[in-house]
């Protein structure tokens, strides 16, 4: 278990430095950083000056190992847009983030799992038809658009959610706002969880459902059914679990997606989350917040597969680690 | 009363002087003062300033007002008005040109401060109502006193804190996030508006903006899209307000380069022309972008400068729409089959700027002239098309407000020749070169009789119009959205300031 | 011919009634859109032809209507169907471009590491791991950056597509890298493969020759979903102003033009290619859903 | 009255064009404490009789006609609940599998512990103590400990006797048994079996036992019923059945095992089986292609040639050598095979048999010792041409004839590919003017190369896949385990059909088995694996009567008593 947990940290950090090199990468090329910051009339030598304070002057490796260092301690440099540091600026919006995803996360889970498990048992039925073929519009139209067709639907029309923001937020500790513990800003979660949720939702549905199927037929379900155990038994204590294994890996990369699809969400739902905020930064050319919202999204990501990887030890004793 | 409102962008810095833009100047217009403001109507009014006058040609006196203090508590006086012009002008500041460079300040006394000048400016203090007066001591005991600039890679307090002496303070600040503006109560002025607490929201997507005025959750929301206007106004509860802005939309073209940079014409300039530039001046069906692209919210234009800034405007008349005319102009050039050129249009900066490029270019098709466009979002657009970008464009959509609300401006800033790297009308991005014009406008600025000083302007509009050396388009409409619990006043230079809004 | 209309797949396929809806839909979707430069009744990308006086006309069967315009016109007068048979014919080219490109680097790749293993397999898993945490539209949203920043000003109309192509593609291909890795694992330890090594056939021929023809089930599979997947993620690039240029409408750039006019009762800019899209995307869907259980052996 | 009463079962599975009957008018019926057997080919329908006693057959097959009775009380048309609640309380099953009949995520303490609660009224600790009884019963030590465990850290064998267990814990009074030792090694099936008759004896429970294996047959049932497409062809007690059949399947299907006892010349084919494959068409060896260019170089020696050959397997990689983990498959073997003489390796499984016949044909490359094919050492080649050429002298036939043919290729290109891959032909006609001799040659004809693997049985497939190995006009031909996946009636065409060739061409050939009775129809001499080593070499004979090994002596003594069959060979033969 433990070799098993440093090997995989080891190749997170692998992952992680190649992710820092793409994002340094970014910043030195993608235009010149300096261009960005100065105005029109900042003469040559000011920006010369400039170059050097900033290190740009210095060979490319030790620019590098500088970035690095830094990010490792959360530095990513100042916001040309905002003018502070990037890291801060995060800090501010990370939990929303966070809450908006786990809140679809959860949509995605409570509304797909237990559907997905219907159509798989049921695999004939009218009823498991219908929910594949209704799921399939989350996958078939635009994030954008559901989210605008709801935001029409239930504020503007029905007047129940509101269409924008996280409504009022309680702090926790120095940093983390939340918006759990607020009537308003649980019902201005409704309209964007759906929305980031519903993609998520119909792929796990479709996950379970197809794992599902496959499982009931294998051998030990057959046995178990012969031993006369009762089919609750059966498909949940046995069948479920067995679907669950491959199910959380594609779940684990979807939490990754998810994050990533919130860019979108949080555009039209104006969720001041680093979605939000990233898509400003790539209008805006601001590289730093760019680069800082690739290394932390990455970072995220090789977090929650790292979870993903320590879960298969609870679920599964034969320690299936090999990837599929 | 609590007034929650949002616009389509963020406020992202809090120093007066950090940048030169309308929004942030106006949301910073209900913190700050400067030493003149104005009406409803653009007035010109006493503010921190009670009264003015001229002493000889070269020396403005400025008699401040006596008892007024920042939020702070600290008191407004001459002092805090020579640091201000001092900062304003210093290295970083975006509003440099507030002030001339070689003005002087000198302080009379506490309440007195004197504006001696090299030359006499008559339009001295047409942009004073947004160069605001900060307090000297907040500033220098914050260690603000340089402004965070540009290329300044941390905010200092003066960047992320507001201390004015307007009608409102701000009470938190999260850049792209929310604005929390409250009542000063030692405000100088008599309060007539009703409102305790603003809240400033940026909503980003234009379908979120109206939805959320349509939902009751904004109280006030702008811009609109023109779109949405009957929507707005056929909703229970919600008004648009629409009404002329100063702003005038133009298309612009590069005469300066030998060869365009793109464009399939190689080894010359076809819109060196003049016949060239006519033809794609009668393509353009204005009123159809009118009718249809601005849902008559606009108002074709045939100057450079809005007619409410100017009194000789009913002597100009657009050149008329005839897509014959323009091919037979073309031919006559020597481009009877059309030639291709590629157009820089920004997608997020005035109301429908991609639409109208698009019809433009349908426009343009019809007379054989294929244009490739370019839209962008407008932080790309202008550090392409501008001098940071080295004008890297052929053929641009710009949109320009005279800041002074002055025709001067407008050859100053838009139409005298320029250096490559922009020295001489910076905004000059196609960088045609009338000497004449030049000449005029280094006459009208120190003109002091009107009448003259207008035959002048009028003259320079003339030249550039019988040269089509800019496309003016229209000028634009602002179109707010408004509860109807609000009474506000939608002033032409499109800013909202809370001290004219009642709420009920 | 007619083994292949007497076969299981075929039957199974005739059994399912959804399918063969599906399928004569995604059919005749499909003919619509190749065949949009004979069958529309207007050239939408002929900027010449088209006039802004015609802009925003509703539907025929609305009032202030044009009989020219069977589903009305756009904000800039461009035909609506026309520009939906147009559309979808930029929307299904990108959509193909982007699952060929990627699976033929997923398929490659997938192949190499399988057959291998050990170090090699390794590497190309890390460098899946690092695709995969960056999802299309970051990688788009990147590429178009990158792109900017490296060329200057770009054109977009020539650009565009061949960074939507790039994007899609690099965020698709670990999927199929990862499937066709795992059944090479499988398929390399068969008999078969066996067979051919003591023949004394060179890997590179038995990756290509004996394995790749095992493994391609499941990457059509893949491929149809991804198809789906491409067509609507392409249409939140254009969204995202990263799409296909508004003069070349692909089905998602009409939709994001068309949500403009949502609540000005111009209903129909976005909501007819809304449609066309959703249709478009089901379709495929649920021939791939179809496909997935048609294929699985394990579910016979 | 018996347990179990079948009368004039018929089950169907409608398919696409007609409605498949897998059963028809089959009567059975099962005593208390007695063991009646079931034997078939593949595909006789065996299984699904035992499906559909338990009710569980699978969609759409369904009982079309006839009676089901448990101790007189008929059950096929009880409903769904209360069907259930017979399964496992009267009815025990044991599937062929034991490696996939539990599930992997539970510990055997808990799929047995539900199972008892479902049925019997116990508490958890009584039911686990019941449990742990259970898994005593079956013969597993340590059972309170072990019993905590997953499926994955038991074997095979134990695994098939945890199934057993879960079967058997509501003591029910039938078991139904579907092949229950196919999947296992001769030793632990010698287990099983003993295991099986002890709780027959012991509980005097009615057993049902499906299965193919005449050996299991003639060792543990009472009555035995014999399967022919799906209808039942003869039925009576064990004896009578096996030492006097009377219908001609049966005969031909007994006179098909093959004997340990006495070796023949040819195996009696199974001519029963309408379609057998074509008779094969004899072709003269010398003017044929062939024949030609079997010009190999003469050795003095032994062909092969192994000395001190190891092979050891990472089974845990690590950057640090001192943290990995080796398994040692091959142990200092040493062997040699003469020119045109048929060398046997037996062994139970995984003793490193297959890994040495990797080893020869280079799949593998041997952590220690040489191999020497002639003159030439097979260990130390890096030549490309010279490896070729090895490639071309060397041919190998797997054990699996479902998995050895890509199933995408056509037959013909299976055939086709070591003929233009090693260029042993001018044309592209006389490419397929081979592949149709060779198909002519193993008796399925030309057309067949028109046609895709999976449109062939597994018998028939084998045959192509020795099409496919005498395609480089071999002198060395390995076959590992060629008809294990196989009937014994397919068995005995596919061993026919070797030994002509062997004569014919004059092959050398190396030929792996576990099945010492098939190893001692085909061999010259044999060696003994066990564990990696080789234990013993000798001629088949005098390893067959004076075995020196105790190993080997082990083995000979596991191998289920044919008693009952010989005599009846004796009878056909
Ligand atoms: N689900 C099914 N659908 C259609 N046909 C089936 C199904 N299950 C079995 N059959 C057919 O029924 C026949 C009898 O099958 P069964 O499994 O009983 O054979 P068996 O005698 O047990 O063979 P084996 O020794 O290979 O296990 C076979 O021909 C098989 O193809
Ligand atoms: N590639 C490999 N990596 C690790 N271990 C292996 C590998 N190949 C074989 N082994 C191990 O080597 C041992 C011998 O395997 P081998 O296949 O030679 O056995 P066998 O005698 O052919 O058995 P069977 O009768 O089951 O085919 C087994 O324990 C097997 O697990
Ligand atoms: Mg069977
Ligand atoms: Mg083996």
């Amino acid at each position: 278990m433990i070799g098993f947990a440093t090997r995989r940290i080891v190749q997170a950090m692998i992952v992680m430095l190649v992710v820092a090199l793409l994002a340094f990468t970014m910043f030195r090329f993608v235009g010149d950083p300096i261009n960005q910051m100065v105005g029109i009339e900042t003469s040559i030598e000011e920006r010369e000056a400039l170059r050097e304070r900033l290190g740009l002057n210095d060979p490319v490796p030790v620019q590098f190992f500088r970035f690095v260092t830094k990010a490792a301690q959360f530095d990513f440099g100042t916001s040309y847009q905002f003018r502070q540091p990037v890291s801060e600026l995060f800090a501010k919006r990370i939990p929303a983030t966070l809450e908006l995803s786990f809140a679809s996360a959860v949509f995605a889970l409570v509304v797909g799992i237990p559907m997905g498990i219907y159509a798989g048992l049921n695999r004939e039925s009218p009823v498991s038809k219908l929910f594949l073929s209704v799921s399939l519009i989350g996958i078939s139209l635009p994030t954008f658009f559901i989210g605008i067709l709801l935001i029409f639907l239930f504020s503007v029309t029905l007047q129940w959610l509101p269409s924008f923001g996280r409504g009022e937020t309680v702090q926790i500790g120095s940093w983390w706002t939340t918006g759990f513990l607020t009537i308003s800003g649980l019902k201005a979660l409704i309209l964007p969880s759906i929305t980031l949720g519903l993609y998520q939702m119909t792929l796990i549905m479709r996950l379970i459902r197809a794992e599902m199927l496959e499982v009931i037929r294998t051998d030990y379900i057959k046995f178990a059914r012969a031993r006369g155990l009762p089919d609750r038994l059966v498909n949940f204590r046995h069948a479920l679990k067995n679907t669950l294994v491959p199910v959380i890996t594609i779940t684990g990369l979807q939490l990754g997606a998810i994050i990533a699809f919130a860019t979108i969400t949080e555009t039209v739902f104006q969720w001041p989350g680093m979605g939000l905020m990233f898509l400003q930064a790539v209008q805006n050319v601001d590289i730093p917040i760019m680069s800082a919202y690739l290394l932390l999204t990455a970072f995220l990501f090789v977090t929650i597969n790292f979870i993903v990887d320590i879960l298969y030890f609870f679920i599964d004793p034969r320690l299936r680690v090999g990837r599929p | 009363e609590t007034l929650k409102f949002a616009f389509q962008g963020a406020l992202n810095a809090l120093d007066p002087y950090s940048l030169n833009e309308t929004f942030t100047l106006s949301s910073l217009g209900n913190t700050y003062e400067g030493l003149t403001r104005r009406g409803p109507d653009l007035a010109i009014e006493p503010a921190l300033a009670e009264s003015w006058e001229i002493v000889d040609p070269n020396r403005w006196r400025f008699h401040l007002r006596k008892g007024v203090k920042f939020h702070n508590g600290s008191d407004f006086t001459a002092e805090d008005v020579a640091f201000s012009v001092d900062r304003v002008r210093s290295e970083g500041s975006d509003l440099t040109t507030r002030v001339p460079a070689d003005a002087k300040v000198e302080i009379v006394d506490d309440y007195t401060v004197d504006f001696v000048l090299t030359g006499p400016n008559p339009i001295l203090h047409y942009e004073w109502d947004t160069f605001y007066i900060m307090d000297k001591e907040w500033t220098t005991e914050n260690d603000a006193v340089k402004v965070t600039s540009a290329s300044d890679t941390s905010a200092n307090h003066a960047a992320l804190n507001a201390n004015g002496t307007g009608p409102f303070k701000i009470v938190s600040h999260e850049a792209g996030v929310k604005t929390v503006y409250e009542k000063y109560d030692g405000w100088w002025d008599e309060a007539k508006h009703n409102i305790d607490t603003v809240e400033f929201t940026p909503i980003g997507s234009d379908a979120t903006r109206v939805a959320a005025l349509l939902s009751g959750e904004m109280d006030m929301v702008y811009p609109i899209p023109v779109q949405d206007i009957k929507r707005i106004n056929d909703n229970a509860g919600t008004k648009a307000l629409t009404g002329p802005e100063l702003r005038t939309i133009f298309l612009g073209m590069d005469q300066m380069r030998d060869e365009l940079l793109y464009s399939d014409v190689k080894g010359k300039n076809p819109l060196k022309d003049a016949r060239v530039r006519k033809a794609f001046y009668q393509a353009i069906d204005i009123e159809g972008i009118k009718k249809k692209v601005m849902r008559d919210l606009s108002n074709p234009s045939a100057l450079m400068v809005s007619p409410l800034l100017f009194s000789k405007s009913a002597d100009f008349e657009r050149y008329p729409y005839d897509p014959e005319a323009a091919k037979a102009l073309l031919a006559e050039a020597g481009y009877a089959d059309g030639f291709s050129i590629g157009m820089d249009c920004p997608n997020d900066r005035y109301v429908n700027d991609e639409a109208i490029c698009q019809a433009v270019a349908a426009m343009l098709a019809r007379i054989g002239v294929k244009v490739n466009l370019n839209a962008q979002p407008k932080a790309k657009y202008f550090a392409k098309i501008l001098a940071s970008g080295g004008y890297d464009t052929s053929f641009y959509l710009l949109g320009w407000t005279p800041g002074s609300f002055d025709s001067w401006n407008v050859l100053d800033n838009l139409m005298n020749c320029r250096d490559e790297s922009g020295k001489g009308s910076p905004f000059n991005n196609g960088g045609f070169c009338d000497e004449k014009i030049d000449q005029l406008t280094d006459e009208i600025l120190v003109e002091i009789d009107p009448e003259k000083r207008d035959a002048m302007i009028a003259e320079a509009f003339r030249i550039s119009h019988e040269n089509a050396y800019y496309l003016p388009l229209h000028q634009q409409s602002l179109a707010w959205g408004v509860s109807d619990k609000l009474d506000l006043v939608q002033r032409a230079d499109n800013q909202f300031q809370f001290r004219f809004v009642t709420k009920n | 011919m007619a083994r292949a209309l007497d076969s299981d797949l075929f039957h199974s396929f005739l059994k399912s009634k959804v399918t063969v809806v599906a399928a004569t839909g995604t059919a005749i979707l499909f003919l619509l859109a190749f065949l949009a430069p004979w069958i529309a009744p207007h050239d939408p990308f002929d900027l010449a032809s088209i006039s802004i006086m015609d802009a925003r006309v509703p539907p025929v069967w609305m009032e202030y209507a044009d009989p020219r315009f069977l589903l009305g016109t756009d904000d800039q007068g461009r035909d609506m169907l026309s520009g939906i048979f147009y559309g979808m014919r930029i929307s299904l080219i990108v959509g193909f471009c982007s699952v060929v490109v990627a699976a033929f680097i997923g398929i490659s790749l997938g192949l190499v590491a399988g057959y291998m293993g050990g170090r090699v397999d390794a590497i190309i898993m890390r460098i899946a791991d690092v695709q995969l945490t960056f999802p299309a539209i970051l990688i788009a949203l990147l590429i178009d950056g990158v792109a900017h920043g490296i060329f200057g000003a770009i054109d977009r109309e020539v650009f565009a597509f061949y960074i939507l192509i790039v994007s899609l593609a690099l965020s698709f291909w670990v999927q199929y890298a990862r499937t066709v890795r795992g059944s090479t694992m499988v398929e390399k330890n068969k008999e078969y493969v066996q067979a051919a090594r003591v023949i004394g056939i060179p890997s590179v021929i038995i990756m290509v020759r004996h394995i790749l023809p095992n493994v391609t089930g499941p990457v059509l599979v893949i491929a149809t979903i991804n198809l789906a997947l491409a067509i609507v993620t392409e249409a939140t690039l254009s969204f995202l102003g990263v799409g296909m240029p508004p003069t070349q409408p692909s089905l998602g750039t009409l939709i994001a033009i068309g949500n403009d006019f949502l609540y000005s009762g111009e209903w129909w800019i976005a909501i007819f290619p809304g449609l066309a899209l959703a249709l478009l995307v089901l379709n495929v869907n649920l021939l791939g859903d179809w496909l997935r259980d048609a294929l699985n052996p394990k579910l016979r | 009255m018996s347990v179990l009463d079948i009368k004039d079962l018929r089950v169907e599975f409608p398919g696409r064009k007609s409605v498949f009957v897998a059963v028809d008018d089959v009567t059975l019926s099962v005593d208390a404490g007695k063991v009646l057997g079931v034997v078939g080919e593949s595909g006789a329908g065996k299984s699904t009789v035992g499906n559909a006693v338990i009710g569980l057959l699978q969609e759409p097959g369904h009982i079309a006609g006839g009676e089901v009775y448990l101790h007189g009380k008929r059950i096929d048309q009880l409903p769904y609940k209360e069907k259930r609640r017979l399964r496992g309380r009267k009815i025990g099953m044991i599937f062929q599998d034991p490696l996939t009949s539990l599930d992997p995520l539970q510990t055997v303490e808990s799929q047995l512990v539900e199972t008892i609660r479902t049925h019997l009224p116990l508490s958890g600790s009584q039911a686990r103590q019941r449990a742990i009884e259970l898994i005593e019963a079956v013969g597993i030590p340590d059972a309170p400990e072990r019993i905590k465990q997953y499926p994955h850290q038991f074997s095979g064998g134990m695994r098939q006797r945890v199934v057993i267990a879960l079967a058997l814990c509501a003591e029910p009074e039938l078991v139904i048994a579907d092949e229950p030792t196919t999947a296992l090694d001769v030793s632990i099936q010698a287990q099983i079996l003993e295991l099986m008759r002890k709780l027959c004896r012991e509980r005097n429970v009615a057993m049902l036992v499906i299965t193919h294996d005449m050996g299991v047959i003639a060792d543990i049932t009472d009555h035995v019923a014999v399967m022919y497409h799906g209808e039942l062809v003869e039925y009576g007690e064990t004896t009578q059945v096996l030492g006097a059949p009377e219908h001609p399947y049966t005969q031909s299907l007994i006179s098909a095992v093959p004997r340990p006892d006495i070796k023949v010349e040819r195996f009696p084919v199974v001519n029963y089986i309408e379609k057998a494959g074509t008779p094969q068409k004899q072709i003269d060896i010398a003017t044929h292609w062939l024949g030609k260019a079997r010009d190999y170089e003469k050795v003095s020696g032994p062909l092969v040639k192994a000395t001190d050959l190891d092979m050891r397997f990472e089974t845990r990689g690590s950057i640090f050598p001192s943290k990995r983990k080796y398994f040692q498959a091959v142990k200092k073997v040493s062997f040699d095979i003469n020119e045109g003489e048929t060398f046997g390796l037996v062994g139970e499984s995984g003793s490193g048999k297959s890994t040495i016949a990797r080893l020869i044909t280079g799949l593998y490359q041997p952590t220690g010792g040489s191999i020497l094919f002639g003159k030439t050492e097979l260990t130390s080649l890096k030549n490309r041409k010279d490896v070729l050429a090895m490639r071309r002298q060397m041919q190998m036939i797997f054990q699996d004839p479902y998995s050895s043919l890509n199933a995408r290729m056509r037959v013909s290109d299976i055939i086709a590919e070591p003929i233009k891959f090693h260029r042993l032909a001018s044309s592209n006609a006389e490419v397929r003017q081979i592949v149709d001799d060779l198909l002519d040659h193993v008796g399925l004809g030309a057309a067949a190369g028109r046609k895709f693997p999976h449109e062939f049985s597994g018998g028939q497939r084998q045959r192509i896949s020795i099409a496919r190995a005498l395609a480089t006009r071999p002198r060395f031909l390995i076959c590992d385990e060629p008809t294990s996946a196989l009937d014994v009636s397919i068995q005995a065409q596919i061993l026919n059909l070797l030994k002509d060739l062997q004569e014919e061409l004059g092959l050398t050939m190396l030929f792996i088995s576990h099945d010492l009775a098939v190893i001692r129809q085909m061999c010259n001499r044999i060696g003994v694996m066990r564990h990696g080593e080789l234990c013993e070499v000798a001629d088949c004979d005098q390893l067959f009567e004076a075995p020196q090994h105790p190993y080997t002596r082990e083995l000979l003594n596991l191998m289920p008593s044919l008693e009952l069959l010989s005599r009846a060979n004796l009878a056909t033969a």
